[in-house]
C-alpha cells in the first residue's frame, strides 16, 4: 500500500490541534509557534497534492485510500481527490497559515484575567483553527458520502467555539453585551448549520434506504453509486430523487449561505475575530459550495437539473441583495459579510449554469474569494484593532496616516469589486459567461451586480480612508511586519492569479469535464462558430 | 519586432511596480524616472511606427501572442497584442503626449509630498491605456479599459484629503463601470454569437451573425463609449473629474482616455457597418453630446469646467464621425489626434495659469493675464485658434471633414446631423472665445485667495513650458500634414476602411458655413465680454444659464433618481431583511419557546394529575388500537 | 361431561396427582448472571445485619462490585457459549429466554450498574460530617428531616450501606425483566426492581423533602401503571388461556385455537387481546418514560439522589426497552398491523414533547430528564421498524445512550455549592471558566445527547433512524431528526452557558472526585468516544443478538 | 350463572380503584385504592382460570397478593415517612417538584 497521503493531509493539523492544546498555560508563544509550524507542514503536504496529481490522467479520483470503516452501515473510509478538491485543500492549506498569523494576538488573555493554570485560552484558539483546517481537509477529501457527512457536521463545533469563545474585542458596546451579542451569533451559525446538517442527515440515510433495497447492501460510496446509476442498476424514482436531493441541498446552501439562508452569516463574521471570519468564509463556507459539485450534481443529475431554475433565480437574488445590503451596513465587517453573501450568490450561479464556464469559473471563484476576502477582512481586521472600533463612520483619513494599510486595503477592495488584473476577475467573468449562455437573463441581471460592488468597494474606501484626518485615528500605526507578512503575499497571489490562472484552471479543467458528463449537459453551441472557421482556414 | 509591442506595455508598468512599491528611497528621483519610462515607450513606439511605414499598407500589422490567459473549455482568452495603424496611431499619441506630459508635471508637482505616488499613477495610466489600443481581444482590451478607469480614479482622487476629490474619484468610477458593465455584456453576446471574441474572428465574421445579435453588440459597445468617453446619459463624471490635478485632466481627461471609446467604436466598426439601428444610436449620442457638451461650456466660469464641457463636445464630434460608419472613422480619429494636440495644450496652459495665480480657477478673477505669461498667451492662443477650427490650424481641417460627413449622411438625418454639427461649431468658437478674452484680455480683477496673499502671475518653469510649445507645434501644424494629399486617410484606411460621402453640400460650401458660424460666435462672445468690464461674481443669467452651470440639471436628476431612490431601497431591504427573512428564523425559535413554556405548565406538580394522564393516555392507547382494528 | 363434573374432576385430579406434577427443571447456569446479583444481594443484607458499622461500607462495595462484575463474567460466559446465537433457548420451563437480546441487555445493565455503584461509594465530595467522610444518601432513611433523630444519626456517623444490597436486588429484578418470557415473569422482575428504586428514590441526604416527595410520586404513579399492566395481563391471559409469550403468539397467529368455547362464544372477539396487549404497553411505556406516560420521569429524576437517578435514567430504560421489544417481537408480531400505527404516534409525541418542553428548562436534572424523555422517542422509532435491523439499532442505542447518561450525572455530582449539588443552570455559568476539564467533559456528553458526528449519539441515532427508514417510517426520521434540531438547541444553550458566559461571583465549584467517580466519568467519555470512532465491533456484537428465541 | 359477569365486576372493580387514583386526595386512599385495581385484576384472574379450565389464574392470584403485600411494605413506609415530615398524608401537599 502506497503511502496514504490525504489521511497525513488531514492528520497532522488534527496532531497539530492536540500538540496545541497541550502546551501548558505559560508558555503561549510555544504554542503559536507549534501551531504555525504545523500549518506550514500541511501547506507542505498540499503542495505535495497538487505535484502528485495528474489532471490529464482520466481517472476522476486520485491519491485514493479505501478502507472498511462501519461495515454495517456500508461506510467505507474512501479518500480521493479530483482536480477541484486537490485545488481547495491546496486553498486550505494556504489560507490556515496566514489566519494563525493575523490572529497572533487576538487570543491573548486580558490583563485583567485572573491567572488560572487550567484556563488557556490562546492555546485552545489556535488548537481550534487547526482543528477546523483538519476537518476542512479531510471533507473535501471524503468521498464516501457518510464520511463527508460526519466532518461536515462535525466542523461546526470548534468553529463555533472560535466564533462564540473567542469574539471581536472591538465591541463597541459594554463587555456583558458583546459577549452576548457574539454567543447569540455563535449559536444562531450553529443551530443553522445543525439545522441543515441534520436534514442532510435525513436525506443520506433515504440515500442509504434506496441504494441499500436496489443493490442489496447499501452504500454510500459515490463512485459506486455513480457506477450503478451509469449501468441501470439504481434508479431513483423521480420524487425520491429530487426529495434526497432537496434534503442535500438544503445543508449546503445554508453553509455556503445561499439567500434566503445566509442570516447567520454577518453576525458570525461581524462578531468573531477577523482571523475567524476569514476561516468561516474563505474557507468553511467552500465546503459547502464545493459539495454542489461534488454530491448535489453526481449524485442527483436529473434532480439538480430540475430545481435549476430556481437556483439559478435564488443565487442571483443573492447577488443583488448581498451587493445592495453591504452598500447600507455601518460595520466594516458585516459589510464585508454581505458582500460575500453576493460572492456566494455568483459561485452558486456558476455551479448551476451547468456550463464548462460556468462551473470551471465557480471553482476558480472559490479560490479567489478565498484569497480576496481573506486580504480584505485581515486588513480590515488590523485597522479595527488599532481603532477599537467596527463602525465605518468612526474612520477617515486613514491613508493620510498610515497610507500602506490604506493602499492595501484598496488593492483588497478592487479585488472585492473584481477588477481587471486581479484574480477574481476572471472567475467573477467566467461565471458570467458561463450563465450567460445558458441564461441570458439571469447573466445581464447578475452583471449588475459589478456595478453594485464598485459601490459598496468604494464607498468604504471613501468614508474610511479618504477625507480629512480624523483626531482618533491621527498617530495610528502603519502596518507592522508581521501584519505584512500576512497581507503580502496574499496581495502577491491575487495579482499572479489574474494574470496568469492558467496553472488553476489546467487542473480544474477536466474535473469540470468530469462533472458535466455525470449531469449530462454540454455547453450551448455558438450561432457562428468563428473560431473553428478560423481553425479550419 | 513584434517583441518590442510587449515592452512597449512593460516599461510604463515597472514604472509603476517600482515607485509605488518603491518607498521613501526614491523621493529625489522618482519623477525622473516615472518621464524616462514614459519617454522609453515612446520610443519604443517611434521605432515601431518606423518599421511600419516600412511595410507595405496591407502588411501594416504586427502580432505577438503572449500567453493564453484563461482558457476554460471553449473559452479562449489570450494575452495578445495587435499593432496595426489604428492601434499605431493610438499608441504614438498616447506616448508622446504622455510623456510631454510627466515632464509637465515634473514642474507642476514638484512640491507634493506624495509626487512619487502621482508618477507611479501616471505610468500605471500609459500602461492602462497602451494595453487597451493594442490588445488582440475584447476581454484583454477590458483589462485595459479597467486599468484607465482604475488610473484615472486614483488620479482624480489623487489629493484625497479633499472630499470632493474624492467623491469625485468614486463617482466617476462608479460611471465608468456603468459603461463597463455594457462592455461585459457585449463580450459574453459576442461569446455566445461567435464562439470567441478575438477581433480577428469576430470581426472578419460579423457579417454572418444576425443582425439583431449584432445590433444589441452594437448598442453594449455604445454603453461602454458612453461611459468610458463621457458621453450623455454618462457624461456626469467629467466635469467632477476636473478635481484631479491638471496634468491630469491634460491626459487622461482630454488627450487620451476619454477617446477610448471612439477607439472602441471604430475598432468595431465591422459590427456597426452591419448594424445600422446601432449606427444611428451612435450618431444620435455624439449629436446631443457635441451640444450639450457645448452648452454646458459656455456657462462655466471654471477654466478647467469650461474646458471639460468643450472636451465633451469635441468628443462628440468623434463619436458622431465614429457613427456615421466608413464615412466617417478617418475623420474620427484624425479629430481625435489632432484633439490630443490643442486640447492637452489648452489644459496644461490652464495648469500654468493657474500655477501663476496661486491655483485659482475662476475665470472671472482672471484677466490681462497676456502679459505676464506671454508663453503661456501664445500656446493657449495657438490652441484656441485651432479647436476653434481657424483655417489653416489643426481644428480646421478635421472638425471640417467631420461637419462635411454628417450631412454626407443624406436625407433629413444628414441636415440634422450637419446642422448640430454647425451649431456646435458656432458654440464653440463662442466660449473659447469666451475663455480667452475672461483670461487673457480685459482688466485685472484678481482678488486675494483664502490666506489673503494676492497672486503674483508669473511665467512658469521651463519643464511646464517646453510641453506646452511642443503641443502647441503640433495643434499648429497636424491637421495640415495629415491632410496634405490624404495621408492620414491612406495610412488608416486598410484597417478602418473608407468610403467617400456623397454630401448634398460641396465641401467648399461647408467650409464657408462653417467660417460663418465661427464668426458669428467669435463675434458674441467678444461682443459679449470683450467690450465692457466683466463682473467678478456670476450675474444670475436667465434658466437656461442657471442649467448649464449645473450641468444641465442631469447631477439632480442623478441624485433625485438614483441616489435617493438607491438609498430608500438599501434601507428597505435592510429593514426586510432583518424582520422577514431573519424574522422567519428568530419566530420559529421563538415560536418554540413559546410552546414550551405552556407546555411545561402541565407539569404542576400533582400526582393526581399525572396519573390522570396517564389514565387518558391509556385509554386513548386503548381506543386507537380497536379503531385500528376496526377500520 | 358437565361444567361441574369438569371442574369437580379438576379438585381431585389434584388432590391425587403428585407423582403425575413433573418436577420443574432450571438450568441453573444460564441463570447464573440473575442468580449470582440476588445471592450478592443476600449477602449484603446479612452483611448489614451482623458486620459493626465501620466495616460495612467497604464490605458492601467490594461485595456489590464483585457481584456485579462476576454476573458480567457469566454473561460473557454465556454469550461465548454460544447462548446468545446458537445454542438461545427458553430456559426454567419456559419463563425465561436466554438468548441474544437479553444476554446483550443483560450485560449492558450490569457494567452500568458496576459503574453506578462507583458514583454511590463516592465520599470525598460532600463535606465531612462530624469528622467522617459522607456520601450522597440520608444518614437514616427513617429518621424525620431536621429531626433530632437525625441529628443523632449524623453524629454517630451513620450511613445507609443498605443501598448497596437495594441496588443490587433492583439490578436482579431488571435482569429478568427483558429476559422474561411469559407475562408473570415479567410482572414480578418489574415489581422486583421498582420496589427498590422507590426505597432508593427516598433516600437523599440533603433536601429530603424533595427526595421523599420523588419516592411518593415514583410509588403511587409506580403502582397504577403495574396495575394497569396487570391488568393487561390478565385480559390476555383470558383471552389465550396462558402466559408464555409462545403460547400467546400461537394463539394470535391463530396456530391454536383457545379451549373453551364457553369462552370463545362470548368473547371470542379479539377485544380481548387488543385491550390487554396495550394495557401491558402502557406498563411498559410508563417505565420508559414515553409521553402521555412520562411525567413522573422529570420529578424524580429531580428529587432522587443524583447516583441514584443516573442508574435509573440508564439501567430502567435498558431494561424496560428490552422488555417492550421481546413483548413486540414475540408475542404481539402477528398484531403488528394495529399496534404499529398506535406506537408511531407515541414515538411522535413523545420525541417533539420531550425536545420542546426540554428547551425552557432551569434545573440541570429537569433538563437531563426531559432530554431522556426524547431520547425514548427516538429509540421507539428504532422499536416500531419491526426488523432485525430495528433490534440491533436499539440494542446499540441503549448502550450507548446509558453510558452517556450515567456520566453525565455523575458530573452533575461534582458541582457543589453550599446547599449540595448546585443543579440550578444558572449557577454553572462560566464554569469552563472555573474548571474547564469538567465542562470540557459534560460538554462532550451534552454533544453526545445532541448527536453530532464522531460520538456514540450520531452513531446510535444513526442507526435507529436508518432501522427505521428502511422499515418504511420515513415521516417518523423526519419529525425525529427535527426535533433534535430542537433538541440541539438545549443541549448547546448549556454549553453556551458554560463556557460563554461570564461566571458569576457566588457561583459553585466543583468539587475533586475519587477514584470512583472519576473511574465512572472516565468510563462514560470513553465509550461515548469509542463508539463513535469505531463502533463496528459493537454494531456486530449487537447484529448478533438481534434474534429473539420463542 | 354465566362466569363471564365476573369478568365485568372485575372490569368495574377496575376502574373503581382508577377513579379512585385520580380523586382520592389522601395517600393512603389513593394506595388502598390501587390495591383495590390489583384486585380487581386477581378477579379477572380466577375467573379467566375458571373459564379456561386450567390453574395458571389461580397462581398468579397468589404471585399477585404476594406482590401486592410487598408493595404494601414499601408503600406504607414512604408514605409514613412523608406523612412524619409533613404531619399531612395529602398527595396534593407533595407538589414541590414541578414545571
Amino acid at each position: 500500500m502506497s503511502f496514504p497521503l490525504l489521511t497525513v493531509t488531514a492528520a497532522v493539523p488534527a496532531a497539530g490541534a492536540v500538540a496545541t492544546a497541550a502546551v501548558p498555560a505559560a508558555r503561549r508563544a510555544a504554542a503559536k509557534w507549534l501551531a504555525l509550524a504545523f500549518s506550514l507542514a500541511t501547506l507542505v503536504l498540499a503542495a505535495v497534492q497538487l505535484a502528485r496529481f495528474d489532471p490529464d490522467s482520466g481517472k476522476p479520483f486520485q491519491l485514493t485510500e479505501s478502507h472498511a470503516w462501519i461495515k454495517s452501515f456500508g461506510v467505507r473510509y474512501d479518500l480521493g481527490v479530483d482536480g477541484i478538491a486537490v485545488v481547495l485543500i491546496a486553498l486550505t492549506a494556504l489560507l490556515v497559515p496566514f489566519v494563525i498569523l493575523a490572529g497572533w494576538h487576538d487570543a491573548d488573555p486580558l490583563e485583567e484575567a485572573e491567572p488560572n493554570r487550567r484556563w488557556r485560552p490562546t492555546q485552545g484558539f489556535f488548537a481550534l483553527i487547526l482543528l477546523v483546517e483538519a476537518m476542512v481537509v479531510i471533507s473535501f477529501e471524503a468521498t464516501d458520502v457518510f464520511l463527508f457527512y460526519i466532518f461536515f457536521e462535525a466542523m461546526l463545533i470548534p468553529v463555533y467555539f472560535l466564533v462564540g469563545g473567542f469574539g471581536d474585542r472591538a465591541g463597541a458596546r459594554s463587555e456583558e453585551e458583546t459577549a452576548a451579542r457574539r454567543s447569540y451569533a455563535a449559536v444562531k451559525f450553529l443551530l443553522y448549520n445543525l439545522a441543515g446538517g441534520l436534514i442532510m442527515m435525513a436525506a443520506v440515510i433515504g440515500l442509504y434506504a434506496v441504494t441499500a433495497h436496489q443493490l442489496g447492501t447499501g452504500t454510500f460510496s459515490l463512485t459506486e453509486i455513480v457506477q450503478a446509476r451509469a449501468d441501470g442498476r439504481l434508479q431513483f424514482a423521480t420524487v425520491t430523487e429530487r426529495a434526497l436531493f432537496l434534503g442535500f441541498f438544503f445543508a449546503f446552501a445554508v453553509k455556503a449561505p445561499l439567500w434566503p439562508l445566509h442570516t447567520w452569516l454577518p453576525g458570525a463574521m461581524g462578531e468573531a475575530t477577523a482571523p475567524v471570519a476569514v476561516l468561516i468564509t474563505a474557507v468553511v463556507d467552500k465546503v459547502g459550495t464545493f459539495a454542489m459539485l461534488r454530491f448535489c450534481l453526481q449524485l442527483f443529475p436529473e434532480a439538480s437539473k430540475w430545481a435549476t431554475p430556481v437556483i439559478v433565480v435564488l443565487s442571483v437574488i443573492g447577488i443583488l441583495y448581498g451587493a445592495l445590503l453591504a452598500v447600507a451596513q455601518k460595520d466594516i465587517k458585516r459589510l464585508i459579510a454581505y458582500a460575500s453573501i453576493s460572492h456566494f450568490g455568483f459561485i452558486v450561479l456558476g455551479i448551476f449554469a451547468m456550463t464548462t464556464q460556468g462551473q470551471g469559473g465557480a471553482t476558480l471563484y472559490m479560490v479567489n474569494h478565498g484569497i480576496s476576502t481573506a486580504a480584505l477582512m485581515l486588513v480590515a481586521g488590523f485597522l479595527i484593532s488599532r481603532r477599537g472600533s467596527r463602525l465605518i463612520a468612526d474612520y477617515g483619513g486613514v491613508q493620510k496616516v498610515a497610507p500602506v494599510l490604506a493602499g492595501t486595503f484598496m488593492v483588497g477592495g478592487l479585488a472585492t469589486l473584481s477588477l481587471p488584473g486581479l484574480a477574481p476577475f476572471v472567475s467573477e467573468f467566467l461565471v458570467l459567461v458561463g450563465t450567460f449562455s445558458r441564461y441570458p437573463a439571469a447573466g445581464i441581471v447578475a452583471t449588475l451586480g459589478i456595478v453594485l460592488a464598485a459601490l459598496y468597494v468604494l464607498v468604504l474606501y471613501q468614508r474610511t480612508m479618504t477625507g480629512p484626518v480624523k483626531d482618533e485615528v491621527r498617530g495610528m500605526p502603519d502596518l507592522r511586519v508581521r501584519e505584512l507578512v500576512v497581507v503580502g503575499p496574499l496581495i502577491a497571489l491575487l495579482l499572479f492569479l489574474g494574470v496568469y490562472p492558467k496553472p488553476l484552471t489546467k487542473i480544474i479543467d477536466p474535473a469540470v469535464g468530469h462533472t458535466m458528463s455525470q449531469v449530462h449537459r454540454t455547453d450551448p453551441k455558438p450561432d457562428v462558430p468563428a473560431n473553428d472557421v478560423e481553425a479550419a482556414k | 519586432m513584434e517583441n518590442l509591442i510587449g515592452l512597449l506595455v512593460a516599461a510604463p508598468l515597472l514604472g509603476a511596480a517600482v515607485l509605488l512599491c518603491g518607498g521613501r528611497r526614491l523621493d529625489r528621483v522618482d519623477h525622473w524616472i516615472g518621464t524616462l519610462l514614459a519617454a522609453v515607450s515612446f520610443a519604443l513606439g517611434a521605432v515601431l511606427f518606423a518599421d511600419l511605414l516600412g511595410k507595405d499598407a496591407g502588411a501594416r500589422t504586427l502580432t505577438s501572442h503572449l500567453f493564453s490567459w484563461v482558457p476554460v473549455g471553449g473559452f479562449r482568452a489570450d494575452v495578445a497584442f495587435r499593432l496595426d495603424q489604428l492601434s499605431m496611431t493610438f499608441v504614438l499619441l498616447i506616448t508622446g503626449v504622455g510623456t510631454l506630459i510627466h515632464l509637465y508635471s515634473v514642474g507642476y508637482m514638484e512640491h507634493d509630498e506624495r509626487r512619487r505616488r502621482f508618477f507611479g499613477y501616471l505610468n500605471l495610466f500609459l500602461a492602462a491605456m497602451l494595453l487597451l489600443v493594442l490588445a488582440d481581444n475584447y476581454l484583454l482590451l477590458y483589462v485595459g479599459w479597467e486599468g484607465v478607469g482604475l488610473a484615472s480614479y486614483l488620479l482624480i482622487g489623487f489629493w484625497q484629503h479633499k472630499p470632493s476629490a474624492a467623491t469625485a474619484a468614486k463617482k466617476a468610477f462608479l460611471v465608468n463601470r456603468v459603461g463597463d458593465m455594457g462592455l461585459s455584456i457585449a463580450i459574453m453576446l459576442m461569446f455566445t454569437t461567435f464562439g470567441t471574441f478575438a477581433f480577428g474572428p469576430v470581426l472578419t465574421h460579423a457579417t454572418d451573425a444576425g443582425e439583431g445579435k449584432l445590433t444589441a453588440i452594437g448598442l453594449m459597445l455604445l454603453l461602454a463609449a458612453c461611459g468610458k468617453s463621457a458621453q450623455v446619459p454618462l457624461q456626469s463624471w467629467l466635469g467632477d473629474a476636473m478635481e484631479g490635478p491638471t496634468p491630469v485632466s491634460a491626459l487622461i481627461h482630454a488627450a487620451t482616455m476619454v477617446t477610448a471609446g471612439v477607439y472602441l467604436i471604430t475598432r468595431s466598426g465591422a459590427i456597426f457597418n452591419a448594424a445600422p439601428d446601432a449606427q444611428t444610436a451612435v450618431v444620435t449620442v455624439g449629436a446631443v453630446t457635441l451640444l450639450f457638451g457645448a452648452i454646458v461650456g459656455c456657462a462655466k466660469d471654471d477654466i478647467k469646467k469650461a474646458l471639460a464641457g468643450s472636451t465633451m463636445s469635441q468628443i462628440g464630434y468623434m463619436i458622431l464621425a465614429a457613427g456615421l460608419g466608413p464615412v466617417g472613422y478617418v475623420f474620427a480619429i484624425m479629430h481625435l489626434v489632432t484633439h490630443g494636440f490643442f486640447k492637452a495644450g489648452l489644459f496644461l496652459g490652464a495648469g500654468s495659469v493657474m500655477h501663476g495665480m496661486n491655483d485659482e480657477v475662476d475665470m472671472r478673477r482672471y484677466g490681462g493675464l497676456r502679459t505676464y505669461m506671454p508663453v503661456t498667451f501664445v500656446t493657449f492662443g495657438l490652441g484656441y485658434l485651432a479647436i476653434i477650427g481657424f483655417p489653416g490650424l489643426s481644428g480646421f481641417f478635421s472638425k471640417d471633414k467631420i461637419i462635411e460627413a454628417a450631412f454626407a449622411k443624406g436625407g433629413t438625418e444628414g441636415w440634422i446631423l450637419g446642422g448640430a454639427a454647425l451649431l456646435g461649431a458656432a458654440i464653440t468658437a463662442y466660449y473659447m472665445t469666451r475663455v480667452m478674452i475672461l483670461t487673457f484680455f480685459g482688466e485685472k480683477r484678481w482678488q486675494p485667495d483664502a490666506d489673503g496673499n494676492r497672486p503674483h502671475p508669473h511665467e512658469s518653469p521651463r519643464t511646464m513650458t517646453i510641453p506646452m510649445v511642443v503641443l502647441a507645434v503640433g495643434s499648429v501644424f497636424a491637421g495640415g500634414l495629415f491632410s496634405i494629399n490624404d495621408t492620414f486617410l491612406k495610412w488608416l484606411e486598410p484597417v478602418t476602411g473608407h468610403a467617400e460621402g456623397n454630401s448634398p453640400l460641396s465641401a467648399i460650401e461647408v467650409t464657408a458655413a462653417t467660417m460663418v458660424v465661427l464668426v458669428l460666435g467669435v463675434a458674441l462672445a467678444w461682443a459679449q465680454y470683450g467690450r465692457g468690464p466683466v463682473p467678478v461674481t456670476a450675474p444670475r443669467g436667465n434658466a437656461l444659464v442657471r442649467a448649464a452651470r449645473r450641468d444641465l440639471l442631469q447631477d439632480d436628476f442623478n441624485h433625485v433618481v438614483l441616489v435617493r431612490g438607491g438609498e430608500e431601497l438599501t434601507r428597505g431591504l435592510v429593514r426586510a431583511d432583518h424582520s422577514v427573512v431573519d424574522g422567519i428564523v428568530n419566530g420559529t425559535a421563538a415560536a418554540v419557546g413559546g410552546l414550551s413554556s405552556r407546555m411545561r405548565r402541565l407539569q404542576n406538580g400533582y400526582a393526581r394529575s399525572y396519573a390522570v394522564s396517564m389514565f387518558g393516555g391509556a385509554a386513548v392507547l386503548i381506543a386507537a388500537t380497536l379503531l385500528m382494528r376496526a377500520v | 361431561m358437565s361444567h361441574a363434573a369438569f371442574v369437580h374432576s379438576l379438585w381431585t385430579m389434584s388432590a391425587d396427582a403428585p407423582r403425575k406434577i413433573p418436577a420443574p427443571q432450571i438450568e441453573y447456569a444460564q441463570l447464573s448472571p440473575t442468580l449470582i446479583v440476588l445471592g450478592a444481594a443476600c449477602l449484603g443484607i446479612l452483611a448489614e445485619a451482623f458486620l459493626p458499622r465501620r466495616l460495612r461500607y467497604p464490605v458492601q462495595v467490594l461485595l456489590t462490585a464483585v457481584g456485579l462484575a462476576a454476573g458480567f463474567a457469566a454473561v460473557v460466559a454465556l454469550a461465548a457459549g454460544g447462548y446468545g446465537t446458537g445454542k438461545a433457548h427458553v430456559a426454567a420451563m419456559g419463563a425465561i429466554a436466554v438468548d441474544g437480546p437479553a444476554l446483550f441487555l443483560q450485560g449492558t445493565i450490569l457494567l452500568v450498574a458496576l459503574i453506578a455503584v462507583f458514583t454511590f461509594a463516592e465520599r470525598r465530595l460532600d463535606p465531612v460530617a462530624h469528622g467522617r467522610a459522607v456520601d450522597s444518601f440520608a444518614a437514616q432513611g427513617a429518621a424525620v428531616p431536621g429531626g433530632e433523630a437525625e441529628q443523632e444519626a449524623v453524629k454517630a456517623g451513620f450511613t445507609t450501606t443498605e443501598v448497596f444490597p437495594i441496588l443490587l436486588f433492583a439490578v436482579g429484578g431488571m435482569l429478568i425483566f427483558p429476559a422474561a418470557n411469559d407475562l408473570l415473569t415479567l410482572f414480578i422482575a418489574l415489581e422486583v426492581f421498582s420496589l427498590p428504586l422507590y426505597v432508593l428514590c427516598a433516600l437523599a441526604r440533603r433536601q429530603r423533602l424533595l427526595s421523599q416527595e420523588a419516592a411518593v410520586k415514583y410509588f403511587l404513579l409506580g403502582a397504577f401503571s403495574s396495575a394497569f399492566l396487570l391488568f393487561g395481563i390478565a385480559l390476555l391471559y383470558g383471552y389465550a388461556g396462558t402466559v408464555t409469550y409462545a403460547g400467546i403468539a400461537d394463539v394470535v397467529n391463530g396456530t391454536v385455537r383457545t379451549v373453551d368455547p364457553a369462552l370463545a362464544s362470548t368473547t371470542g372477539n379479539d377485544a380481548l387481546l387488543l385491550i390487554g396487549g396495550a394495557l401491558v404497553l402502557v406498563g411498559l411505556l410508563f417505565k420508559v418514560g414515553a409521553v402521555p406516560f412520562h411525567m413522573w420521569t422529570p420529578d424524580v429524576y429531580q428529587g432522587a439522589p443524583t447516583p441514584v437517578t443516573g442508574f435509573m435514567a440508564a439501567a430502567t430504560k435498558v431494561a424496560a426497552f428490552g422488555a417492550l421489544l421481546r413483548l413486540l417481537y414475540v408475542v404481539l408480531p402477528g398484531l403488528r398491523w394495529d399496534w404499529r400505527p398506535v406506537m408511531w404516534g407515541v414515538a411522535i409525541v413523545t420525541m417533539v414533547v420531550g425536545a420542546v418542553v426540554a428547551v425552557t428548562q432551569t434545573d440541570v436534572k429537569r433538563l437531563l430528564a426531559y432530554s431522556s424523555i426524547a431520547h425514548a422517542g427516538f429509540i421507539l422509532a428504532g422499536v416500531i421498524a419491526v426488523s432485525p435491523d430495528g433490534v440491533s439499532s436499539v440494542l446499540f442505542y441503549l448502550a450507548a445512550y446509558s453510558f452517556v447518561t450515567l456520566g453525565a450525572f455523575a458530573v452533575v455530582t461534582l458541582v457543589r455549592d453550599a446547599g449540595g449539588e448546585a443543579t440550578q443552570l444558572a449557577k454553572w455559568a462560566g464554569l469552563g471558566r472555573r474548571s474547564p476539564m469538567v465542562a470540557a467533559v459534560f460538554a462532550v456528553f451534552l454533544l453526545a445527547f445532541a448527536g453530532i458526528p464522531l460520538t456514540s449519539g450520531f452513531t446510535g441515532k444513526f442507526a435507529v433512524f436508518k432501522a427505521a427508514a428502511q422499515g418504511g417510517a420515513v415521516p417518523l426520521v423526519v419529525v425525529g431528526v427535527l426535533s433534535s434540531a430542537v433538541a440541539a438547541f438545549f443541549y448547546i444553550r448549556v454549553i453556551v452557558l458554560m463556557f460563554f458566559n461570564e461566571p458569576q461571583a457566588e457561583g459553585p465549584s466543583v468539587a475533586v472526585p475519587s477514584v470512583f467517580t472519576s473511574a465512572a466519568i472516565a468510563v462514560g467519555v470513553a465509550v461515548t468516544v469509542v463508539l463513535g470512532l469505531a463502533p463496528q465491533y459493537f454494531l456486530d456484537l449487537a447484529g448478533k443478538a438481534g434474534v429473539f428465541v420463542r | 350463572m354465566n362466569p363471564v359477569n365476573y369478568l365485568y365486576l372485575a372490569a368495574v372493580l377496575f376502574t373503581i380503584g382508577a377513579a379512585g387514583v385520580l380523586i382520592r386526595r389522601n395517600a393512603i386512599v389513593v394506595f388502598m385504592c390501587v390495591e383495590l385495581m390489583l384486585n380487581a385484576c386477581n378477579l379477572a384472574f380466577v375467573t379467566f382460570s375458571r373459564l379456561h379450565g386450567n390453574l395458571d389464574g389461580q397462581i398468579i392470584a397468589f404471585f399477585t397478593m404476594v406482590v401486592a403485600a410487598a408493595e404494601v411494605v414499601i408503600g406504607l413506609a414512604i408514605i409514613v415517612s412523608v406523612f412524619r415530615t409533613r404531619h399531612s398524608a395529602s398527595v396534593d401537599d407533595a407538589s414541590l417538584l414541578k414545571l
